[in-house]
């Protein structure tokens, strides 16, 4: 193996050899940058791989031919190498990107960016105190060299203001360094760490080392002249300064606090998630995007310091919690800056010239999931395991504060993600090949550390999974036409279903039934895109995998990831339509904060262990189990969007495409309420201060039941009312299921089957009337029946089938409904799901009314049935629905013996065709019988009375005396629900919605007042840094007393 | 008092003088010469950690025989340092400096608080 | 008192009072600790240098002065490269705050070449006596500088500067190099034998190192100077 | 013993005399030369302190060289900013 | 077991019976109801065949006018409603000639049924394309869900008195003494259902639904003829169909005709009654009614069983 000082003396006399070349000779002088910086790179991997294949040990190397602590000695292993491999490539594909400016600056720039890198190899490196702080101060010098790369003369004024700053910390820790010095009588960090203290100052000279290293760090609020940087620099450097010099200064700062001893870690903890708050609830104002960045940066770095004040506990997997985070944070950031090179405006909707790019659409996209800790991405491994540990080691509210920040930091990155897709780009990209390779490249290796990171996970590694490994294969295929795209999706869904259900209980396996071959019916209206349709099928069918895997997960973490994945998927997807931007925005808050309180109900039920089935679940006692059923719930809740989580919903479902809305409606939901099913399943009953959890979700479910109904009347707009519908109709779900009986739980099943069917085929058969009459607002329709009469069909079979009239399969679910509530105790929410009944009759009267009957539309009168491909589907539902409504024992009876097996009962009998319970009978076929001949028979009657019915002209009626001629005075449509508004209007009053807006608000509002904090005076930057070390000491001081 | 107590205070108190002299004084050069000041007194303090009282300088000559080295000489370790941090410190003064001389050419103005294109 | 000038006053108390508590936690060693002991005994064995300073400077903290060159150089080439981004408007060089009378010339040229070997004499005997090539190097740029000042219209080739600065930095890097092949390990001076105590051929490459140091870092200053001092020329 | 701590002592107050004069003073030059004042002064303390290595180069680099740098910049300021 | 026990063809015939019967009855009550009103108010009023002249000269007429075929359908709809909800109840407790084809189902069927006519009227009137008809049918359905909101409590009250759904059963239990019909036995549930009765009855005061249709020219005009015959004949049907549930459920069902016949016209009586000395309710404020007074009591109904 080669020695690592090679690292540095290759960077330093290719420096040195720049100097030797003429000063017109800029080519030769790059070709030299670039050999010593492979090299460099090279070094270090060979280092990398040597350690991971076990050829080579870590090793001690020693200078000038004496043991430390007499002479400086450096130190590789792992986390070292691979580091320097970060900061060595980074620094390559750096030198790549920022070629042209480099040639301009000529050979000095050159150098001063090789010693950069030198430097901070250095700093990794090195085991000696004082080297150390050459190390920094060589990198301070260089980074205010390479600030001048940039063209914005503002520039200028941040890297004064960073020399300001760097002064005052180099200051503090010469002091620190020599009382160090003094106290142990040696410089070299192990040695430190393992001489007892010698005098009573030595603590504080521990303090101001440590601090002065934090400060580095750019811990909020000092941190102004970082932001500055990052604002002003070139992004090329930036790139370096956020990956690179932030990478080492934090490697860097955890040698001396892991030299510092344990006692010294709670100031890490302590600075790291203040930054880690503040700067991502800073970052919410931030309109300019390499601000935001830097923002960004801060807030990920403290994220890292606070993993390092972890560190005692994390014990063994601080290398991988701290390295997921680091690694994670490096690609993406130097990624995410590389990117904004290649933009010409500087504000976050300016982003959006990236769309001409798809390429570079999913570096972003992947950019910002590695940043958030999405799965497959180590960072997502890193706050799994991080997570868990803050729960088992009791630290509550770190970890609450901690999921809230990474939320505020979600939000951030995501409203920026959404600007980017939708809005319309104002210039365009300025591309160059090169620097769209180096993205790339970025690209990949995140991908590609995703992979070893789940490698080195005891968990499993989510990037073999099989669903999402096809559906990243649509990432490559984006360039076939959509049609095979479409087949290729659809076989897989219907593969998968074959391969994999013989393993699942009924329960799982009817789930199984609506996700796969649902999702492969509903593909089938996909077919009616034509071209290429970029950007559909991976992320649906990343949601399909995540469904896939969540069905077959048996550990908290396969639950999880899963999960996570769903939600990516469908955000990318809802994130297609429209005007979906703000609803995108908030269905991945409120998806994301809901997986988040999965993951710490995850974390507080497994109590460190490492693997944690989900059966366990049902073996938690004392007072954690009902807590970590409130987590859970709440993470099922958001999900299916009960009342008070649901805001995200009518806007996500309503803006999203025509064959997208019914795959979140339909199938997307059904994730949360097997989440549910499998919560109540296993943790059963669970009291908190007295009151039985179930008896909320309960009236959690009746409330979403009845409200979700009643706004659903009051919507013009057809896809936003059979969106509230959808609220109502997991209410009812939810409602079941809380029952905690056998009839409350096959009626949450039957909610499960019906309303993926008719809410899949009235979002097909709506979104159908959208392609042709181009507009959503149901009294800008009228009269559609004769244009569009298959539509027509399934919206009359959908609503029969919701309303619950017999005899279509609504009325079963009423059945159980009403079946299962006899054997419960609790009667008042019972109030609200019957009010929510007929309720739900109104709104679904006024969809099929407005739309379809009363007068057609002079400017509508052309429009042609819904295509063949959206029609298609639906009718295979309609079909479905009377089958299912005759002979629903096909599927509900292995189910209800399956629920038979949990409860131990069997209320209910099926005798052939029949349905018995101890309060009942439903008897669909005679149901069916009865009603068809009657119907038949009156219909007889009709005709025989009046056969040669002819149709009349449209404005052949007569009302007031008038004879109308223009529509629009005849269809009464438009508040149709009037005299009922007037009456129930207050239940409209948004007070979720209020709430939420007041939680946003707030946190804008904050952001916007305290970043006036960052001046942009160099001198108040430095009173900043001051009063942040005092105020540490004070609160150390106070702290240790 | 002691001596190496006396240059100690004076360090600590050139620091304190120097970082005053720096948050206070408008003007990037005066702010710059404070920071020299500031420098110094860590120079100070640096090198009257490493004083033994009434040890010479760790030079091995005819004075002080190789063998009475280590009852007779003061401490090596923190000259070596200092002698470090001098150097270093002017290089960062010139590259303030050279900065200064840029700013102005910018703005016309030595006005640290001219500079405040960047914030929030 | 502003408040612009108050709060700084309170915080330099208040960061006063932590200094106040390392300063009275305070006590002198009484005897050398044990790196200290160490170098004080180990010295002349292992390097054979008189200065233990120079000896922990040029070889037991070799990379710090590798590392502290380094900064030099750095400085010199950013200096460099902010004055040669902006030209300076044409006209009347150098630096004007003092007129150069022809007392100071003929003074120069007869002391530049004084100083010259003095500098040289400083660090090439930096192992035996006090100085070394920060101090020697410092010495030979106040010679240049002498000469910039009695000559504003002096032009130093930069490209010889540049060279030697180079040269010097890359043998640098090189001796150290050398001494992980045939030595202890990065920057072990033993190289070279170590000669006859006090001789100054003695101490392994500590002489050599730090004339090298000593070139570099004048060079490095002299860049830096003539930098500051002719830039829109520079191009 | 007592009388190099007298010296010393002596030099300190000196030093802040110059430390205090190059913060209060108006004029810019005048606080250059104070600040190298203090640089000098530091060095002959060293002297004291049994470093010779250290005062020989805070006299040449902290009061020497850093002072002229600062000339060097200031007379370019001046001239350009009497233009 | 197939689906349908005990089925046999003679079934049909006395389901048959029973329809006719219960028309027949329906035609007389409605007319005689009319009859006493008009003579209240001091007119003659019209003569009880009435009815029947009506539907045979409806039947009788000849229509070309149709809007579409959900307006054709629409009165299918309505009178299968009715029909269906006939036949899905039990008429007379202990006959087997009439108790219909209650074993499809239970009382969940029935309660859930009475919308089927409902909807379909409603989407044939709105195709019919006349405002006044799609105004009637947003406030008539405005109402019925608030008016239907008293009798579901009611109702569960009451199957959790009784411990179950079937219609037969819950008249079984009244039987014996009158002091067992639930009227006595859950007085809280029959307010409370009784409540939703004259609410659904389309009288006075929550008939405001049917006021655009008396504004000249509405609804009974576009549905004239034959269309008109059926929805008369659903019209005498259905409320009689309606009667009998609650007649089952709250006032000890009816063991024969006559009983049926007594109790029917008494039930019928107290939504005419209750018609004539109030005025008309606005939908909200009817709505706003059976918040205030059936929902508590309903709510009360079933705390206390």
């Amino acid at each position: 193996m080669v020695s690592p000082l090679l690292i540095l003396a290759a960077g330093l006399g290719a420096a040195f050899i720049l100097g030797l070349l003429r000063g017109t000779s800029e080519r030769p002088a790059f070709y030299v940058t670039i050999a010593a910086l492979a090299a460099m790179s090279f070094v270090a991997l060979s280092w990398v791989v040597g350690l991971v294949l076990g050829q080579t040990q870590p090793v001690e190397i020693l200078t000038a031919g004496a043991r430390p602590p007499f002479a400086i000695n450096l130190f590789m292993g792992g986390a070292e190498a691979a580091l320097i491999s970060v900061v060595t490539l980074t620094g390559l594909l750096s030198a790549f990107y920022m070629r042209a400016d480099l040639m301009r600056l000529g050979r000095r720039a050159m150098a001063v960016l090789l010693v950069l890198i030198m430097a901070l190899s250095g700093l990794i490196l090195t085991r000696d105190l004082f080297n150390l702080f050459v190390f920094i101060e060589l990198i301070v010098i260089a980074t205010a060299g390479l600030v001048l790369l940039s063209k914005d003369t503002r520039a200028l004024a941040a890297g004064f203001k960073y020399l300001i700053v760097s002064q005052v910390i180099s200051i503090l820790l010469l002091v620190g360094v020599i009382f160090t010095y003094h106290a142990h009588g040696s410089l070299n960090i192990d040695d430190i760490a393992a001489t007892p203290m010698a005098f009573t100052g030595a603590s504080l000279a521990t303090f101001l080392v440590l601090i002065a290293l934090v400060l580095e760090l750019k811990p909020f609020p000092a941190n102004g002249w970082a932001l500055d940087i990052y604002e002003s620099a070139h992004p090329g450097f930036s790139a370096l300064f956020s990956a690179a010099s932030g990478t080492a200064a934090l490697f860097a700062a955890d040698k001396l606090f892991t030299a510092a001893g344990p006692a010294w870690l709670p100031l890490a903890t302590g600075v790291g998630i203040v930054t880690f708050v503040g700067a991502n609830l800073l970052a919410l104002s931030q309109s300019h995007d390499r601000r935001l960045l830097g923002y960004s940066s801060v807030g990920q770095i403290g994220l890292v310091l606070l993993v390092v004040g972890q560190k005692a506990l994390l014990g063994a997997d601080f290398a991988y919690v701290a390295g997921g985070i680091v690694i994670s944070h490096a690609v993406a950031k130097a990624g995410l800056f590389w990117l904004s090179g290649m933009v010409k405006g500087r504000t976050l909707s300016d982003w959006a010239a990236l769309c001409q790019n798809p390429a570079l659409v999913v570096a972003f996209a992947t950019f910002i999931a590695m940043l958030t800790g999405l799965p497959p991405f180590p960072a997502f491994y890193a706050k799994w395991v991080l997570v868990h540990e803050f729960a088992a080691t009791g630290q509550l509210p770190m970890l609450a504060i901690f999921l809230i920040a990474a939320l505020i930091e979600a939000g951030v990155l995501f409203r920026w993600f959404g600007k980017a897709i939708k809005h319309d780009a104002q210039r365009s990209l300025t591309y160059h090949l090169s620097r769209e390779t180096i993205v790339l490249i970025a690209m990949l290796a995140g991908w590609g550390l995703g992979w070893v990171w789940g490698a080195l996970s005891d968990q499993g590694n989510v990037m073999t999974a099989l669903p999402l490994l096809f559906a990243l294969l649509f990432l490559p295929m984006d360039i076939l036409p959509a049609r095979v795209k479409n087949a290729i999706a659809m076989a897989g869904l219907v593969v998968w279903f074959v391969i994999s259900y013989q393993d699942l209980d009924p329960l799982r396996l009817v789930f199984m039934i609506i996700m796969m071959l649902g999702g492969a019916v509903l593909f089938l209206a996909s077919f009616h895109h034509q071209g290429r349709r970029m950007g559909f099928y991976a992320p649906a069918m990343i949601m399909y995998a995540g469904m896939a895997l969540l069905l077959e997960a048996f550990t908290a973490f396969q639950f999880f990831a899963a999960w996570e994945m769903l939600t990516i998927g469908s955000y990318f997807l809802i994130l297609r339509g429209k005007e979906s931007e703000p609803h995108a925005l908030s269905y991945i808050l409120f998806s994301l904060g809901g997986a988040f309180a999965l993951l710490a109900g995850f974390a507080l039920a497994a109590q460190g262990q490492r693997i944690f089935w989900i059966e366990d679940l049902s073996e938690l006692t004392g007072t954690l189990a009902p807590w970590v059923f409130v987590l859970l719930a709440l993470g099922f809740l958001t999900k299916t969007a009960a009342m008070g989580l649901h805001i995200w919903l009518p806007g996500a479902h309503a803006e999203a495409e025509t064959d997208v809305s019914p795959m979140v409606s339909g199938i997307l939901l059904k994730a949360g309420l097997f989440g549910l099913f499998v919560l109540v399943m296993e943790m059963g009953h669970q009291r908190l201060y007295g009151v039985d959890l179930t008896h909320l979700l309960v009236w959690l479910g009746a409330l979403s039941a009845f409200i979700g109904a009643v706004l659903a009347a009051f919507q013009e707009d057809a896809k936003r009312l059979l969106a509230y519908s959808s609220i109502s109709q997991m209410g009812y779900a939810v409602f079941g299921l809380a029952l905690m009986n056998h009839l409350g739980w096959l009626l949450a099943m039957m909610f499960a089957i019906n309303h993926f069917v008719y809410k899949s085929m009235l979002f097909l058969a709506v979104g159908g009337v959208k392609e042709r009459t181009h507009t959503r607002l149901m009294y800008q329709m009228g009269g559609l029946i004769t244009l569009m009469p298959l539509s027509f069909v399934s919206v009359l079979v959908g609503i029969i089938a919701m309303s619950g009239v017999p005899p279509l399969s609504g009325f079963g679910g009423r059945w159980i409904f009403y079946n299962a509530i006899m054997s419960t105790d609790l009667r008042l929410p019972m109030v609200l799901v019957f009010m929510a009944g007929p309720v739900g009759f109104l709104y679904l009267f006024r969809l099929i009314h407005t739309i379809f009957l009363g007068q057609p539309k002079d400017n509508l009168r052309q429009v042609k049935e819904a295509p063949f491909w959206i029609i298609l589907p639906q009718m295979l539902f309609v079909a479905f629905l009377i089958a299912f409504a005759a002979l629903p024992g096909m599927i509900l009876q292995r189910v209800d013996r399956y629920i038979g097996t949990l409860f131990g009962d069997q209320p209910l009998v099926w005798s052939g065709r029949i349905v018995n319970s101890a309060y009942g009978t439903w008897n669909p076929v005679a149901i069916w019988g009865v009603i068809i001949v009657v119907f038949v028979t009156v219909l007889g009657l009709l005709i025989w009375m009046n056969h040669n019915a002819q149709r009349v002209k449209q404005f052949n009626i007569v009302f007031s005396a008038e004879r109308p001629f223009k529509p629009q005075t005849t269809h009464f449509a438009w508040n149709f629900f009037a005299p009922y508004r007037k009456a129930m209007g207050f239940l409209e009053t948004p007070v979720s919605t209020s709430f939420w807006t007041g939680v946003t608000n707030a946190l804008h509002g904050t952001a916007e007042f305290s970043r006036k904090l960052y001046t942009g005076n160099g001198q108040t930057y430095a009173v900043h840094l001051l009063l942040f070390v005092i105020a540490v000491y004070l609160i150390s001081m106070g702290a240790s007393s | 008092m002691m001596l190496s107590q006396i240059a100690m205070a004076l360090g600590f108190s050139l620091i304190l003088l120097g970082l005053y002299g720096a948050l206070t004084n408008r003007d990037i050069i005066r702010m710059i010469v404070s920071f020299t000041i500031a420098s110094t007194g860590v120079n100070v303090v640096l090198v009257s950690v490493g004083y033994l009282p009434g040890r010479s300088a760790p030079i091995l000559d005819e004075a002080v025989p190789v063998a009475e080295a280590a009852t007779r000489i003061t401490d090596p370790v923190p000259q070596a340092l200092v002698l470090t941090a001098i150097v270093i410190g002017l290089g960062v003064t010139a590259l303030m400096l050279a900065y200064a001389y840029r700013l102005f050419r910018a703005r016309g103005s030595l006005d640290i608080s001219d500079f405040t294109e960047l914030k929030w | 008192m502003t408040t612009r000038s108050f709060i700084p006053l309170v915080l330099l108390a208040l960061l006063g009072t932590v200094f106040f508590a390392l300063f009275v936690g305070f006590t002198p060693d009484e005897t050398l600790n044990r790196t200290a002991s160490y170098y004080a005994t180990q010295t002349v064995p292992e390097t054979g240098a008189q200065n233990v300073v120079t000896a922990i400077i040029v070889t037991y903290r070799g990379l710090d002065t590798l590392g502290e060159v380094t900064v030099l150089f750095l400085t010199a080439a950013i200096v460099g490269l902010v004055l040669a981004q902006s030209k300076a408007p044409k006209g009347r060089s150098g630096s004007g705050f003092l007129p150069s009378g022809e007392l100071l010339t003929t003074g120069t040229r007869m002391l530049v070449p004084v100083i010259l070997l003095f500098g040289a004499y400083v660090f090439a005997n930096g192992h035996l006596t006090p100085g070394g090539g920060f101090q020697g190097g410092a010495i030979v740029a106040s010679g240049l500088l002498l000469m910039l000042l009695a000559d504003p219209a002096e032009r130093f080739s930069h490209r010889l500067i540049s060279r030697i600065e180079s040269s010097a930095g890359l043998i640098y890097v090189i001796l150290g190099l050398l001494g992980m092949i045939f030595a202890g390990g990065f920057l072990d001076n033993r190289i070279l034998p170590l000669g006859w105590f006090g001789s100054v051929f003695s101490a392994g490459a500590i002489p050599l190192i730090y004339i090298l140091i000593g070139l570099k870092v004048g060079a490095e200053f002299s860049s830096i100077l003539t930098s500051l001092e002719d830039t829109e020329d520079a191009q | 013993m007592t009388a190099l701590t007298l010296v010393a002592a002596v030099l300190a107050v000196a030093t802040l005399g110059a430390a205090l004069m190059a913060l209060t003073t108006r004029s810019t030059a005048i606080a250059v030369l104070s600040a190298g004042l203090v640089s000098l002064f530091a060095s002959v303390l060293f002297l004291l302190l049994a470093a010779p290595d250290v005062a020989m180069t805070e006299a040449a680099i902290g009061s020497g060289l850093t002072t002229f740098l600062f000339f060097f910049v200031l007379g370019r300021i001046r001239r350009e900013g009497s233009k | 077991m197939t689906a349908f026990p005990n089925f046999e063809w003679v079934q049909i015939a006395y389901a048959l019976l029973t329809l006719f019967i219960v028309i027949n009855y329906g035609m007389v009550m409605t007319a005689v109801v009319r009859k006493i009103g008009a003579r209240v108010g001091g007119r003659y009023g019209i003569p009880v065949w009435q009815n029947y002249v009506d539907l045979l000269k409806n039947i009788a007429l000849r229509s070309k006018i149709s809007h579409g075929v959900m307006y054709y359908l629409g009165p299918v709809f309505r009178l299968t409603g009715g029909v269906g909800l006939l036949m899905f109840v039990p008429t007379i407790y202990g006959s087997e000639w009439h108790q219909n084809f209650s074993y499809a189902g239970d009382l969940i069927l029935a309660l859930y049924f009475v919308f089927f006519g409902t909807l379909g009227m409603a989407l044939g009137a709105g195709e019919s394309g006349h405002p006044h008809s799609a105004i009637g049918v947003s406030r008539g359905l405005a109402q019925v869900t608030m008016a239907e909101l008293p009798l579901a409590l009611g109702v569960f009250a009451l199957s959790l008195q009784y411990q179950t759904l079937d219609i037969t059963e819950i008249v079984a239990a009244q039987q014996g003494s009158i002091f067992n019909w639930t009227v006595f036995t859950n007085p809280l549930a029959t307010v409370a259902a009784m409540v939703a009765f004259v609410g659904t009855m389309m009288r006075s005061p929550f008939d405001v639904a049917m006021a655009p249709q008396e504004i000249p020219i509405g609804p009974p005009t576009e549905y004239h003829s034959s269309y008109l015959a059926l929805m008369q004949t659903n019209r005498v049907l259905f409320p009689v169909a309606k009667t009998v549930i609650y007649m089952n459920l709250f006032f000890g069902g009816a063991t024969s005709w006559a009983e049926f016949a007594i109790k029917v016209f008494c039930l019928y009586m107290i939504s005419v009654v209750i018609g004539v000395v109030h005025p008309r309710f606005r939908v909200e404020q009817s709505i706003r009614f059976f918040l205030k007074w059936g929902l508590p009591i309903g709510v009360l109904s079933i705390l206390v069983v």
